[in-house]
């Protein structure tokens, strides 16, 4: 992955995330306080004007602007986590990514997630769908950058629809206890949409 | 959905700049986004700060001025601040005696306050608030959440910090009224957000959400409405199982609005709940009664108990100046 | 219908109680229906009573005290209180200096005070409050009704008569703040009547009502839902027009939410109007914003504004203590 | 009519109001405040109350405590105004009562409301309904008691329905202007209510 992958990535982000916000704020009403889609939005919208003005030849640099950036723009549950899954990312990514560098990246941003908010798997929450992406990026990285990006898409949607009959363990959906089984976690739901489109660019 | 607003973009920011316009004594930062005291920082005072998703007006901003906190930090609807502000909220109020977090325990506010306070000049230290019984406290959740308590624990917190008590002092007094209180609520009607522009839930003309939060969330279980005197009673009670009340125990009363509840309809509940506390031997001191920890336009009404010594009580009587709350000055 | 409440008919008995038990610092008489203050009748000084329906909380019992009202009658529901408690009212804070009836101009108010100051022991001076600018004052109505000035009425009146002030001086007064007083209210929703157990009127959820009263009424106009902006626009209009301003006014000005509008949309309005005001050459000197004069859980806002000169500045600044307002003590 | 017939005829309009309080609150809410029938219905049951432990001789007697119950219980508009319907029709009622008699003591009861509520016929208030009652009982009563107060329910009647198309000029309803028309008036329903329930008793 160089800069402009990079950039390819988020701006495909951005648009998703923009598609899906009602859909990701439905979600979060059901089990929680219905902003997941409006917050995402907001952030990514911030990322595209930031990386706009942002002179970058790597995509670490451009991955760690759009931490940043997500930090201080998102607020929220998934303002610092989002934030620090790019930051921690772009931060580990050499000069040069091929697809194993770049899957330890993803791993180091899974760790910063879950240093930060402390949830398990299976605590319904956006790791149930990051993790199985991480080891399937993982896994497939040898097959090359596409197809490892590929096995992440389908194993991170695997991962949130899997969410749908737990009970939420961390986050807001915790308050409502058993109530919170049924749904589909939105956290869950919209790291499946960052790495469908992660899938998609590096087809393209 | 009906509401006063231009863009549901942008209203946080429209009501920011329609409170520096009403509240001229009020330094208002539309970039950074806070609402700090305009004597702020004073040199040698404890800075208190507090902040947390927008919706629940008056809280924070409305309790910012003498007292009570010197700064907040209003996020978008239901949503955190961002660390960016949390640091800015706390730079302007840094007199050099530090500064004290005051936080709602939810996960937004607890991973942007630390992002913030890692981040910061001053010794920070972090006050968590948790007093809503109706979620447990065990593993299995993220916690109990921060509601009506926030009020008690600014004020108080507040006046110590304006008496020049230390850091330590002054957040000690903090988790002490924190750990001291007990808040449950009980919903009639969801609000709605300007992004959602619906109500985060549909509730049957007969049926109340119990144990709610104070974002719009559907709460523990849904149970047929009843009058009054009995909704008073299936507050009280799990306010006094999690923490029992000694006979003569003197307590501090908040009986809240969650916004789209008429005071009157307030002091009808004030009138049950006073009298279940007083048949619980339980001998409530001082009152507060009105909407002042809300979830916009949430029909809902949330009690917080408080067990209170002379010299909590004390301090809870000392002046305070701000636009949701005062007296004594 | 949903409301936290034991049985419609007794609503406005229980509300009572709960506030004698959560101000026990005012005197509330159950048996006779009335608020009033502690240290009532004071010697020398005018007594200073209002009251009119219930449903309009704070108004008026949540503003009896130190610096305001010496008693409030409340009847029921949208219903003027009785002559009785008028009457016992009167005699409750008659201390010689005769007794101010402040009166909201509707019907019922109006005769039902007429009898009972008829029957007084005291010298009883009514003022009426008549704001409302949306009802044409012509011969062709019953007047313009009461609204948000009554808050600015009772607010300054009180402070002379806490001075000491005379009867016709006070009465003067509150008849001068009357006269420089304009409102106007928008509604987006009808609040809910407990013993109505519906909503008095249903809109359509892109309309809204234009011209409302704080009794559920339907208003002067059904309109199309607009931006918070030009709604401002739609409210200050009639009012400029009804009560012109020199530019370089001073005027005090009250956002009041009508129940169920949260605190966040009023400051949004508060923005967009008290930019129009500016635009108008108007200077705002003292502003508040917040659920005043309320119409149970309608979802609206009024905007009042009172043009002042410095003695009645002087007078808004002076200290009161009531649950509803409170400064300076 | 004597102090049985009063107390009859007052028990009558209590048990009338108490069934048509919803009707008359929907009126009330159409071009009021939503509170006629309650009003009334509070005002009524507050008067059998009293008057069960009320000595009285005469309909006058009964008449004025009805009217000094209303006024104290009541409340809103239509508390003074019923009120001193029946205090200035019990005050003038002689020891014994004829139709004549009775006819100038309802006139007496228009007359106080009027100057009490400062209507003209045609406002669009109980004042529509009253008057062509009182004129109507007036005409009938050479015809006997029964007679005049069938006719001046009647007229009554007729005169609440004639308020529909009005636009109101006293009262709430004021306040709507235009829009008030096409609804009828509480109060004059109300009215009409008060001769129905005098012509059925004065026919028992
Ligand atoms: N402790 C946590 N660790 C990982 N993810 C979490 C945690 N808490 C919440 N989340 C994720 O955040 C999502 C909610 O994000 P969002 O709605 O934007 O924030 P908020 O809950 O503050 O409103 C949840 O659906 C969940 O996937
Ligand atoms: N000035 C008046 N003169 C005669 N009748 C009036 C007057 N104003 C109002 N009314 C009558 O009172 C009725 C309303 O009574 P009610 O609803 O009990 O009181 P309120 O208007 O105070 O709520 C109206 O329908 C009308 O008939
Ligand atoms: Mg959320
Ligand atoms: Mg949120
Ligand atoms: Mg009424
Ligand atoms: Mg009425």
């Amino acid at each position: 992955m160089d800069a402009d992958l990079a950039r390819a990535w988020v701006a495909a982000v951005a648009t998703s995330v923009t598609e899906h916000a009602a859909e990701l704020t439905d979600l979060d009403a059901a089990i929680g306080d219905g902003d997941h889609g409006v917050n995402l939005r907001r952030g990514f919208d911030a990322v595209v004007v930031a990386l706009a003005g942002f002179e970058a030849d790597t995509a670490g640099a451009v991955l760690t602007k759009t931490g940043t950036t997500l930090v201080s723009k998102v607020g929220g549950a998934s303002g610092p986590l989002y934030g620090s899954l790019f930051r921690a990312l772009g931060k580990s990514l050499p000069g040069e990514v091929d697809a194993v560098a770049f899957g330890d990246g993803l791993r180091a941003g899974l760790d910063a997630i879950v240093r930060l908010g402390k949830a398990a798997p299976g605590d319904k929450t956006m790791v149930d769908a990051l993790t199985p992406a991480v080891d399937a990026f993982a896994a497939a990285a040898p097959a090359g950058f596409a197809a490892a990006a590929r096995a992440a898409s389908a194993a991170a949607a695997e991962g949130a629809t899997a969410t749908t009959p737990l009970q939420a363990r961390k986050g807001r959906a915790s308050y409502l206890g058993e109530r919170s089984a049924g749904h589909q976690d939105p956290g869950a739901t919209s790291t499946a949409l960052v790495f469908a489109a992660l899938a998609a660019v590096a087809d393209a | 959905m009906k509401k006063f607003i231009n863009d549901p973009d942008d209203v946080v920011r429209e009501a920011l700049a329609g409170m520096a316009a009403a509240h001229p004594e009020l330094r208002v930062d539309l970039d950074e986004q806070i609402i700090v005291r305009a004597d702020a920082p004073r040199r040698g005072k404890v800075g208190l700060v507090s902040g947390g998703g927008s919706g629940h007006e008056p809280l924070h901003g409305g309790f910012v001025g003498l007292g009570m906190l010197d700064a907040a930090c209003p996020g978008e609807i239901f949503t955190s601040p961002v660390p960016d502000q949390i640091l800015a909220a706390t730079r302007a109020v840094d007199g050099g005696a530090g500064v004290v977090h005051i936080v709602k325990n939810y996960t937004g506010d607890v991973m942007n306050f630390e992002l913030a306070a890692e981040d910061a000049e001053t010794t920070v230290e972090s006050v968590l608030v948790d007093d809503d019984v109706a979620v447990d406290g065990s593993t299995w959740t993220a916690g109990r959440r921060g509601t009506g308590a926030t009020l008690l624990v600014e004020k108080i917190a507040g006046a110590l910090a304006e008496e020049g008590a230390p850091l330590a002092a002054v957040a000690a007094v903090a988790r002490d009224v924190n750990e001291r209180s007990a808040s449950f609520a009980i919903a009639l009607t969801s609000g709605t957000t300007p992004a959602a522009g619906k109500p985060g839930f549909d509730l049957p003309e007969d049926e109340i959400e119990v144990g709610v939060g104070i974002h719009g969330e559907p709460g523990r279980a849904r149970e047929k409405l009843r009058p009054a005197r009995d909704l008073a009673a299936r507050i009280v009670e799990p306010i006094l199982a999690a923490k029992p009340l000694e006979p003569g125990s003197q307590v501090i009363v908040l009986v809240n609005g969650l916004g789209g509840t008429p005071l009157l309809e307030l002091y009808v509940m004030f009138n049950d709940i006073s009298r279940l506390l007083a048949d619980a031997g339980v001998r409530v001191v001082r009152s507060l009664v009105g909407n002042y920890v809300t979830s916009l336009d949430m029909a809902g009404i949330s009690l917080t108990v408080c067990r209170v010594d002379d010299e909590l009580l004390r301090l809870w009587d000392a002046p305070v100046r701000t636009p949701g709350l005062r007296w004594g000055a």
